[in-house]
Order: structure tokens, then C-alpha cells, then sequence
């Protein structure tokens, strides 16, 4: 997984954390629960880290559901 | 040993509600939407199953809606304090539970405008006289579904119809109701509901909550309490989305595994089917008790309109004595008094003897219905 | 797997307290307080037992003062909202937790005054701070007795003595003390205690609640919530003596079956005993990460002083990569970030950026403190 | 036990009545949880009943520690 890059989904609440993995999980879009990585601004203590090549499907799986609070590439680390 | 006391609570529960709970406790353990680690991840989606099962039983749009707390009194008084302010006006009936009398009282000593529009001896309320008691500042009506006293239903589609018109908010006291009779938030044009988690549910005391609708403004919802809700912690103002605005602290975890499991439950077995079966025991109870010489039943005695709640006396025994004999001579739990709704036992001229009350369950047999009503005869010849 | 988030909520539990709610579940199963059979009476019977076990914990006389909640949150929201009025005075400390903080910024847009008294960077309370601060209209003062974040232990005692002295009532939130610290309601002049069940008394989530003192006037403590308490059935007014005016709908019995086990469990131990326990691990945590370059520590760095709480930071690593690294690749669960406490991380200097917390709990042993060092220290060589 | 003649305490809270349940068993006063009698006025819907010789030990075991509304005779048929 080393080569791979991420971004993640940043969301207001936890429950909304909950709400996408299952969408994302109905629709085959591989995603993990992370610590929102400090650098980026957050209302709530996690989000969900997709693979970069997921980005598009991803939106389009939790746009009309729930309201996000962005979509943004993280670096290296946080495997 | 036959528990008829599934209106204060359901017992027993269904097995796999303990296991959920057990499994959580050995297995999960941690505070959800606190912390980023696996166990804490794995206790928030449980949390978060448990709204997505709820709103399925109820036909919820929106699981994020679905806010929990310890009980339905706690979602009464979420809606009713945290939306009704000085000069607003709201309607509700002559058969309330104190969860929405005590609060509405409160109220209407700080200025809400109080309308309690009468029901039947019966408990039956006319939409006609819901309709009626509307004026220009009516901002909430505030609905019993049906009487935990006498089972009686009230008539919640019309008035979720009524107060669409009227463009007044409508809220609904389903902890009699939700799991055992079907529910439709969306198509009842319900725009708050609040529901008992250890009831009909099946899940254990300790939850229960509110579903908001989307006419609500969050906004203009006050919370009833401010805290941690792990999201906006940079911030000392509570967050004013849903559900955090209205979940602070830690949530009971252990006892939502439990809701989760026990209203899949209900799902599984199907609202309707739960009903047929109750209507069927219902029905049962009530021609068995209506063949008592000395009993008299209170509400619709018609299991087509209320839940599997029934209310009666027998003359010249008080409703205490009996509750005493049943429990001691014949193993049976049921709950006399008042059931802490004076108004609804005014309505029905039972006010202040009270009623004896059985709470038919999901587990409850056409046997222990029939071993109920041969206790009953019993007293009520003792008695006579 | 190392579970170190114990200041979250402690992981595991002893099995006295699983098989305390088991049997509930399954054999007693009522609503307690509401009806007089004998299962309605035997889950009262438990919750009473909770009562009389927490009061036991914090030395507080009586356990009918003892009221419960779902958490300390809402325990300090009861105290908060319920006590305070427009023009009156509160005094509070920079190091609370937003279960303090949020229910005071909302008072103090309603008219309440409102006073933070700073705290040095390791967290330390002055108390000559605290009664500069006293203005003849204060009305409380409101402390957190060891913070969240680092585990520093504020000086109730003496604020307790100050509180005492000027007839201003005293709030403890012992969110985090509870059952893992001495703590005598009696002798430290504490007015009004809210505690957690779910951390050091070992009960599950959905647990809490407020210890009220003779000192508060009952008559002017407004509940957060009005309904059903089973007392007082004949009026649509709230009762108006404890615990049931703080106390309507029905309460989470099999959480307060395990409270009970869960706090008779820490007596059976001895809260000095299981503090002696705490304080040798977070003696030994401190001294390995001190050991670390890189590795900053915030806080008194002494264990006397502080709870088994500990905070530290990673050189060239931020708290939410140490978080993840640690669950991942050492199966090490902590709470990384501003630990819903903006304000203390502001009077420690690391707001925004957060910390990495280690909750120590009363199952936490020597080599789970040893692994997780190591693990800590193999990081900071990683980022260096 | 049907030639015994009974009082019953009547107070404000079943939590009060199982704290006064605790009082009476540490001192060997026997008691019974029952509805209140509906003649009988009461705040709570629960009472504590006790043998009628048994009114002043228990009304002394709780005198200090706990208010009550009264302890009242009952007639006949709550056995």
C-alpha cells in the first residue's frame, strides 16, 4: 500500500463518519475510519481515508445523502 | 410467574438483545465518537446501526434525525422545551402521560399559550375539535399515539394532516406505539416523534430519543443539555448540527447495541405481524373480561383501535388490592394507580382510583391471557 | 492490544458488573418505581443499591441526594442550568472540559457573569486566583477535580474551604476522579458532585449522574427534564423533592445493576488501593517518556500530583499520525487531538495542535506501560 | 397471617420506600412493599407494610434519617 496516495472525506460528526463508511461499503469503495490529521481543519475528531483513484466515485455516493465539509488529498504518513 | 406490564417496559427481551449488549460489553467497549481507534470506530457504528434500525422500523428518511437519549420522556422534553417559547401557542389532548403534561405545565408558567382539547370517555379525540382549537400563534400540536392507560389510538394521521395545513410543527409521544403499531413519519406528516427504546423496541431501559423531521429548524432548536460531542472541540459553543447538537456526553452505548438488535428484531418479525398477533391476545382479553360480571373496561374495547394495553376495575375491590392479589395469589405483574396520567384518568372517570392495566407483550399467549381472565373472574366473585 | 483510553471510558470491566446487568436482563427485567410487583420492586431495590453504593464511593451522606443521569455531563448541565439565574455570578477554571464550558457560554448569553480563572501551564489552580475572583454576587463555583487532558488534580479542598467561606455553592466535576481518587464529599465541602459511572466506578455507558448537598435548596433547582416519576401521580405538576424531581421517565436500570456492581467493586478494592495501583503505572509511564528524546510531556509530570492520565506530544509527528501508528502497528488505543477540551489545551500552549492521551485504568499493567514506551520511543526515533 | 393487623408507612418516593426497606431490615423490622391502599392519600404508588406491633420501632429506625407522610392502620384484605 506504500505507493499509494489518499485523500480523505472530512465530515462534521462522527455519526456522519458512520453514515458514508456504509454508503461507500454499499457501493465497493474501500475506505478506513482515521484521526483527522491536524494540519487540516475539521469540525470532528475522525474522517474517512479513500484511495485517491476513489475520489470521484466516492462523491457521487455520498452527495445526495449528506452534507461533507470537503474532500482533500492528504500526504504520506498516514497509512 | 405472567408479566403484564409491557406498558412500563417489555420483558422479557428477545435473546439476541442481551447478546448484542453482552458482546458489546466483552467485545467493544469503548466510548464511540470520542477517540480515532478501532474499538472506539467499531463502538460508533454500532451507535450508528442503532439509528438506521430505528428509523427503519419507523420510516424515518434520515438516520442523522434520529437523536438518543435516556427515554421518550427525554424526547418530549427535547421537542417541547427546546422549541416552544413565550407567546407560542400549543395543542394537545385531555389523555397526555405526565411526560408531556409536566413540561407543558412548566411552560405555560413562563408564558406558552396551553390548549388541552378534550377527548371521549373513551379517550377518543375529533380531529374536528384538534382542527378548531388552532389559532394564528399555534406553533406545536403535541400528540398522545395512544394512551398508556387504555390503549385508545388516537387519530395521528389527521392531525399530522391538520397541521401541515395549519403550517404548525407536529409532534408525536410514540412510546406506547413505536414497533408495536405501524408508524410512517414520513407519509403521517410527523415532524417530531419521540420514542421509548425499552418498550415495543424491545431494547433495554436506558433509550429511547427524538426523530426529527426536516421541517424542524435546527437551528432554533435549544438543547436540553451542552457538553462534549467530539466534533467542533476546538470550539466552546455546542455544534448546531444533527445529531450532536442534541447528544452531549457520552452516549449509553451498551444500551443502543441492545436497541439496535431489538428493533432488527422487530423488523425481522414485521411491524404488522407484531400487530396481528397483539390484536389477536387483544381481542381475546377483552371478551374474556367483558364476560365478568363486575368488570368494567375502560377505552375503545375494541382491539381494532387501541394497542394491547387494557384498563378495568372490578367492583368492590380497589384497584391496589387487586394489583396485590394478582401478584401474590395468581404470579401476575400488571400496574395499578394513576399510570402518572391524571388527565387521561379524568377523561375517562376513573380519576383518582386509577385502573388496573395489562400491558400485553410481543411474548405474551393466548394461555396467560386465558389464566389472566380466570384470575380475574376469580376476584371479581370474591369481590362481589 | 493495549487499551489506554481509559479516560474515555474504562475497558474492560470487571465481570461482576457483566454479570450484574445479565441478570437483570434476565430476572428482573422491570420498571422500577412505577408499578408494586415484585419485579417493579426488586429493580427498584437495584437502583436504590446504586444509590447507596456511589454515595458509599464519595462519602456523601445521603443516597437519595444521589441522582442519576445518562453521564457527568449531564450531571453538570442539571447543576449548571439548574442553579444558575440571570445576574448571578459563576467562577470556573481554564482547564474544564466542554461539559462545563459549552452549558456556561450559553448561560452567559443569557445574563449569567461568568469568570475563567487561568491556570499555569501545567494546569495548576492558584487558590489565592480563585478567591480574588469572589464577587459579592457569585453564586458558584464550578471546578473540574483533574483534568481530562493531563491529569492534573485541582485543589478542591481549598476551593471547597473558599466556597464555604464566602456561602457561594461549590461543583465538582469528578468526570475523571470518581472512584480512582479520594474523594469525601463531606469533609471537602462539596455542594454538588457529578460523576461519571462508566470511567472509575466501572459501570457501563449510559451512567451518571449528580451528588446534590443539604446546602443546595431543592425548591430552586430547576430539572432539566419534567414527566413520570411514579410519585406524585395525581399531579401535572413536577414533584418537588429528590431524587424524583431530577429524575422523570424511566431510568436505565441495567446501567445502574452495573453501576451498583461496578462501585461496590472499586469499595471491595479500596479507592486508595486501586489509587496506590494508578499512581505507580503513571510513575513508571512518566519516567519512560521522559526517557525519550523528542518526546514532550505536558502537565505536572508528577504522579502525586496527577490522575493515571498522561499527555505528551512526538517531535516531527503529529498527534493524529501517532494515534493511527499506535492502533495500527501496536494495537495500542488511545485519544489523539483537543480531547473535547479547547480550553485547557489553550492554558497548556498546545491548541490547536492537540496531544496524545494515555488513560490508564484500573486493569492496566506494568508491561502494557513498558510495550506501549517502547512503542512511543520507536516512534519518535521514526520522526526524528 | 390473616388474624394480623398491619400498618402501612406511607412516603413520598419508591425511592425513599426502599431506603426505609433497608432501615427496617437492619433492624429486624419485617416488611412488605405494596401498592398504597386507594383510600389512603399518598404521593408515591408504593408503601411499606408492617405488623401492626412492629409501628414504633419502626417509626423510631426511621425518625432520623428519612421524611415520611405517616404510617396509617389498613383494614382487611391487603394480606
Amino acid at each position: 500500500m506504500s505507493g499509494d496516495s489518499y485523500s480523505v472525506i472530512l465530515v462534521h460528526s462522527t455519526s456522519h463518519a458512520m453514515r458514508i463508511e456504509k454508503l461507500l461499503g454499499e457501493r465497493g469503495v474501500a475506505c478506513k475510519m482515521i484521526p483527522v490529521p491536524r494540519q487540516i481543519s475539521s469540525d470532528c475528531g475522525v474522517c474517512i481515508r479513500i484511495l485517491q483513484q476513489d475520489v470521484e466515485p466516492a462523491r457521487r455516493a455520498v452527495a445526495a445523502a449528506i452534507e461533507i465539509q470537503g474532500i482533500v488529498p492528504i500526504q504520506g504518513g498516514l497509512r | 410467574m405472567i408479566y403484564f406490564d409491557n406498558a412500563a417496559t417489555s420483558w422479557p427481551k428477545p435473546p439476541c438483545v442481551v447478546e448484542a449488549m453482552m458482546h458489546f460489553m466483552a467485545e467493544v467497549g469503548a466510548n464511540p465518537g470520542r477517540s480515532g481507534h478501532r474499538l472506539a470506530v467499531e463502538a460508533a457504528r454500532v451507535v450508528y446501526g442503532a439509528r438506521e434500525a430505528v428509523a427503519q422500523v419507523l420510516n424515518a428518511p434520515d438516520p442523522l434525525r434520529v437523536v438518543f437519549g435516556a427515554n421518550a420522556t427525554e424526547g418530549l422534553n427535547l421537542a417541547l422545551h427546546g422549541l416552544l417559547r413565550p407567546g407560542d401557542h400549543v395543542i394537545t389532548s385531555s389523555m397526555e402521560h405526565n411526560s408531556v403534561m409536566r413540561p407543558l405545565r412548566v411552560l405555560a408558567r413562563n408564558g406558552v399559550e396551553l390548549t388541552v382539547v378534550g377527548c371521549s370517555p373513551q379517550g377518543i379525540l375529533d380531529p374536528d375539535d384538534l382542527e378548531r382549537a388552532i389559532r394564528p400563534t399555534t406553533r406545536m400540536i403535541a400528540l398522545i399515539h395512544a394512551s398508556n392507560v387504555t390503549g385508545t389510538v388516537l387519530p395521528i394521521a389527521e392531525a399530522g394532516h391538520i397541521a401541515r395545513e395549519h403550517d404548525t410543527l407536529f409532534l408525536v409521544d410514540a412510546a406506547q406505539t413505536a414497533g408495536a403499531y405501524p408508524i410512517d413519519v414520513h407519509a403521517d406528516a410527523i415532524d417530531l416523534l419521540a420514542f421509548s427504546g425499552h418498550k415495543s423496541l424491545y431494547g433495554p431501559m436506558g433509550t429511547g430519543g427524538l426523530v426529527i423531521g426536516d421541517r424542524v429548524d435546527v437551528a432554533r432548536l435549544t438543547p436540553l443539555k451542552q457538553g462534549g460531542t467530539g466534533s467542533r472541540s476546538e470550539h466552546e459553543e455546542q455544534p448546531g448540527f444533527l445529531p450532536d447538537v442534541c447528544e452531549s456526553g457520552t452516549p449509553n452505548a451498551v444500551g443502543l447495541a441492545g436497541l439496535a438488535a431489538g428493533a432488527r428484531w422487530v423488523m425481522a418479525r414485521g411491524v404488522e405481524g407484531i400487530r396481528a398477533h397483539q390484536m389477536a391476545l387483544t381481542e381475546e382479553l377483552l371478551r374474556g373480561l367483558e364476560s365478568i360480571t363486575g368488570v368494567t373496561i375502560y377505552g375503545p374495547r375494541d382491539a381494532q383501535r387501541q394497542t394491547a394495553t387494557v384498563s378495568f376495575t372490578i367492583a368492590g375491590m380497589e384497584t391496589s388490592e387487586a394489583g396485590l392479589r394478582l401478584d401474590d395469589d395468581y404470579g401476575i405483574m400488571c400496574r395499578v394507580g394513576l399510570h402518572c396520567a391524571p388527565a387521561a384518568h379524568r377523561t375517562l372517570g376513573t380519576f383518582p382510583a386509577g385502573t388496573v392495566r395489562f400491558g400485553l407483550g410481543g411474548f405474551s399467549s393466548t394461555e396467560e391471557v386465558a389464566t389472566a381472565v380466570d384470575a380475574i373472574a376469580a376476584l371479581a366473585r370474591k369481590a362481589s
